[in-house]
């Protein structure tokens, strides 16, 4: 227990600031097998959907220089299955539970949130960078009026405190992040991925079978950092910030551009210790700098 | 048990044009390591985000052994690898394939970069096997699998060497018949294979390859559809954990 | 003189597609120390505006993992100083001059646009992400009623074929594509810098002056093929494809995805020959696959 | 001429704790240097795009010789670099600091890294020379000028080594009389060091450091304010190309 790294979000207390970022953790047991998941402060769990969704045509994975990219297509087995199954492995950690959730329409949103409400978890997060098939399919997470509507909606359902999860693909994130905390955000995540592509010129055709697919990984994260940055000094609520955080020196910018706490999403992939030798590192800085607290840092950038 | 570990080359050489064998000290993965079963490497350049996942070609006390292609970035930087470099792997990964409880006649068909797979399981299926085996042109490993004391069949698409054609044609051509098939090899090939075992009723299983991005079973980037009998429609499952090794007449051949 | 290279764009001829990124290249005096500028298609020069530009406070370049950012602030020494100077010696090459423009105000486009309207020079490349400080702020290219008007207002000003070049700071690209065609942009070129961040976490500050600064390079090739796929498939004019191109590869992807030429920016600085190496890298692989022609490849993707 | 070159280490040392000396085989390079100029070195590892600024300490005929503290990652990648490796590099680069006419009287005042760019200077500058060198604690360097027969004075902060103090104190106190000065150190030393010259009304020249990207003057990143006499405003010039040494009355030093 490393004490000084608690953070709290939304009246839940994460005893250090590393979670992991929606999707690339699974439910945690894969990685369970290699790391003890009671270091980490949260477990984000992959996006969970109303009914189960199948998920996009393979491949649906494929590197680029420093990034990844992925058309998983939220493949998911559905909250009925994940609340009987998951939960109860989840619970057997000293972690907090955040569940992220996601729909296609403002309907399935509200209806997983319900589906969730009597459930033994902590934090609810709300991905609205899905494709909105009511308004043809543009992601939710990029018209303010939308975001505040579709927040407003689920907060109604919801009983656990709602983290809203943005798409960095706006010009303004600073007016996504108001209409999300005017809508009833407990906190905000950002961010999620963008939209990439790579074309494989000896095959000649995109490396993906989705063709366009979500870019994640160190390759994002100078736009990541400014997105936090922007919304952290443009809002109240907590910032959850994540993209691109492969080492603790990663972490520690985020938390000095004023993040309450950080997930690792690809990093996990190339190195199954990300979140433990993170959490290490900012412990092993704060003491080298005499740091008691994260609070004398987080935010220091103005 | 998986395990994550920088694990040291003993023995690193080139087979045959572009194909590489790698022998790594790795105990605690050699311990549980099962044929058909594949580790993840992680490219010594960092650029490189994602491990590339190798099946295992042989197993011992304390290595395993891995023969893999040159095929782009990844392997490439493998390849340049000299013995007693150290290199980060994962493993072992996947269901290997499952043995038969008797001593059933079993039939091996391997095609390319399939073929490495197959030797850990024909040694452990012993004497009343028949591998076939197809090659582009020059065959590779085929002794191996000869000093197991086991029938070779052999085809060359160049028609250099054995059958002129593929292990299909092979498979054909001799028509064995057998209590159950493995095959490992390139999609169009094990579709083949598995009407052909469907055709002639014969159980078989076969080892696909997709994408990975985690290789555990995190990240779903892996899926291969899979219609179980009696189930209404197919669904992704997970190359990397719930294969590689499938059975192939529940595997979903649309593409 | 390799055949089949040639590329037009708004009727001039590129003798090969590819061009360097505005600001990256200056106005190729440095450049042309190293290599031989006769090489190129076109010369694409640093951002020329009404009058001279002080430029933002240093440090304004900092690197990041795989990218670069910078926050230059458009330093230049104005119009007048750049015709006088600068077109006599780039005519003095076998290439053609894509002079890029910029503005803080619709006026101020107009006037620069003016300025060049009798000066021999091959293209106009209008620079739509300047913070358009009578609207806020917020740059120009992110709102297609705006891009349309400022497209419309330039090109009435214009003599020669204007490209316009987009921010990829949108949710929809395409739709701004379609609105700078509206205001009649013979050309599409993009993509412009993301905005990124990067923290000193030693000394706890921005490692820009600027704290904000463009993000470039390699990092943001994902976002910039995928961007320029979606524009070549949207509207009917040219694209030239640009963000992060550091090899032939690079280049060829882009030109798969339909652009018509690349342009080369911070891939200049970790290779001064990275042009003229991306030049004689297609002309191979044309050679090695039998392409007589770079239609045959052009927009492959579908 | 500017040359962009893959140059062979003929001589690579640490001179003191984390502070290098490399020797380049360049001859190109080599030829038409002159002191006060600099070259980019390219780092080996691709991740890290820009090139490094690093001034010519020595000049010869076919080489040319950097002083270099480890600062970060690429100057650490340059420390990992063995005698007989090759790195990229470009130069000579940017103007030089220009040499007084007649045999004049030279102050030379140098500051921790600052100072090994004054040793070609030095060296051309000759006998009528005094050079100042500060350091934060062990001096480095100090016999390379000594060997010029040229008066070396010496402050140090910890006070372990000649005056206690900086070496603007050491200034201060010798207050030598001189036809010119040059100067090469942290910006605030080079403020107060030209501070102290106008004071006295003589002609300094001060080496400057910034952020570059690409070096030789075409992106602008690289911005210094100038004010010329004259002129009623300044103005951003590139240290790369118009500097890096600029006359130390025109440099504003408002940061
Ligand atoms: C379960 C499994 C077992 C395998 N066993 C072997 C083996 O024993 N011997 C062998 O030579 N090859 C094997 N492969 C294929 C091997 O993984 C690829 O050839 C290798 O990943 C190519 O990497 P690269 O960096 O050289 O190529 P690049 O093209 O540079 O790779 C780019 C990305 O695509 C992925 N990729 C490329 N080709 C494949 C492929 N065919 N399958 C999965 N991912 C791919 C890479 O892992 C990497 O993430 C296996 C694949 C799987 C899924
Ligand atoms: C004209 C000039 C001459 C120089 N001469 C010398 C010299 O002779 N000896 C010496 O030890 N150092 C010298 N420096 C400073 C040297 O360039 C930096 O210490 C070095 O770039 C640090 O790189 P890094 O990768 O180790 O550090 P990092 O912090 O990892 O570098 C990150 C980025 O910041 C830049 N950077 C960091 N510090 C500086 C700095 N002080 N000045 C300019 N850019 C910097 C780097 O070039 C790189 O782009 C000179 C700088 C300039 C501008
Ligand atoms: C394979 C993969 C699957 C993802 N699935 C989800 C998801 O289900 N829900 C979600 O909100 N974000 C999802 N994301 C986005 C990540 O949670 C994260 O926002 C993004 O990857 C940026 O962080 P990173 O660069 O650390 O990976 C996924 C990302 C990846 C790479
Ligand atoms: C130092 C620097 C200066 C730039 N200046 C300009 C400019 O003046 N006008 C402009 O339209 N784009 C400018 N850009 C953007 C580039 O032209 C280009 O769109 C962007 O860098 C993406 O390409 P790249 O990744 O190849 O650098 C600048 C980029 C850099 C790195
Ligand atoms: S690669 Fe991640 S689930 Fe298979
Ligand atoms: S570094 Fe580019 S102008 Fe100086």
């Amino acid at each position: 227990m490393n004490s000084g790294m608690e953070t709290t979000i939304a009246g839940v207390t994460l005893k250090n600031p590393v979670t992991t970022a929606s999707g690339t953790f699974g439910s945690g047991r894969e990685y369970g097998e290699l790391i003890d998941l009671n270091r980490l402060g949260a477990i984000t769990v992959k996006g969970v959907s109303e009914e189960a969704w199948k998920g996009n045509p393979v491949p649906r994975v494929a590197e680029t220089q420093d990034g990844l990219l992925n058309s998983i297509g939220l493949q998911n087995a559905g909250a009925k299955h994940f609340i009987e199954n998951d939960i109860p492995f989840l619970r057997q950690y000293d972690t907090k539970i955040i569940v992220n959730i996601c729909g296609h329409t403002l309907a399935q949103y509200c209806s997983v949130a319900e589906k969730f409400a009597d459930c033994d978890i902590d934090l609810l997060e709300l991905n609205i960078s899905c494709p909105n098939v009511e308004e043809g399919g543009l992601s939710f997470g990029t018209d303010p009026h939308i975001v505040e509507r579709v927040v407003g909606a689920v907060r109604h359902y919801a009983k656990q405190p709602l983290i809203v999860k943005l798409s960095p693909e706006v010009s303004d994130i600073t007016e996504i992040a108001k209409a999300a905390v005017s809508g009833g955000a407990d906190a905000i995540s950002l961010i999620n991925t963008l939209r990439g592509m790579k074309i494989d010129i000896h095959k000649r055709k995109p490396v993906l079978a989705n063709k366009i697919g979500g870019y994640s990984g160190p390759g994002i994260m100078p736009v990541a950092l400014r997105m936090v940055y922007e919304v952290c000094h443009s809002v109240d609520v907590p910032v959850i910030g994540m993209g691109g955080i492969s080492t603790y020196e990663d972490a520690l910018e985020f938390i000095m551009a004023g993040a309450k706490a950080v997930a690792v999403g690809t990093a996990n992939f190339h190195n199954p210790y990300a979140t433990v030798e993170i959490i290490d590192g900012i412990w092993r800085y704060m003491k080298e700098n005499k740091i008691s607290s994260l609070e004398e840092i987080r935010g220091c950038i103005d | 048990m998986n395990t994550y570990c920088l694990a040291t080359i003993v023995n690193h050489e080139e087979i045959t044009s572009g194909i590489w064998k790698m022998e790594l000290a790795a105990s605690e993965i050699a311990r549980t390591a099962e044929p058909g079963q594949f580790i993840q490497l992680y490219p010594p350049d960092k650029r490189n985000l994602l491990a590339r996942p190798i099946s295992l070609s042989a197993i011992s006390e304390k290595s395993v052994t891995i023969v893999y292609r040159i095929a782009g970035k990844g392997t490439k930087q493998f390849s340049q690898l000299q013995k007693n470099d150290r290199i980060r792997i994962m493993g072992p990964l996947g269901n290997g394939f499952a043995l038969p409880d008797q001593a059933t006649k079993s039939i091996v068909v391997g095609g390319g970069l399939g073929i490495p797979p197959l030797l850990e399981l024909s040694k452990r299926l012993g004497g009343n096997t028949e591998v076939l085996l197809g090659y582009q042109d020059i065959p590779f490993m085929a002794e191996d699998f000869h000093r197991l004391g086991i029938n070779v069949h052999i085809a060359s698409q160049s028609g250099n060497y054995g059958l002129h054609g593929t292990v299909c044609d092979l498979l054909e051509k001799f028509n064995p018949s057998a209590g159950q098939v493995f095959a490992c090899g390139p999609r169009q090939m094990l579709k083949s294979v598995s009407a052909w075992a469907k055709e002639h009723s014969i159980p078989i299983q076969v080892s696909m390859e997709e994408r990975m991005a985690c290789g555990i079973g995190a990240c779903l980037g892996c899926g291969v559809k899979i219609q179980k009998p009696g189930e209404p429609d197919w669904k992704y499952l997970r190359v990397c954990k719930d294969g590689p090794v499938f059975s192939g007449e529940e595997v979903v051949w649309d593409e």
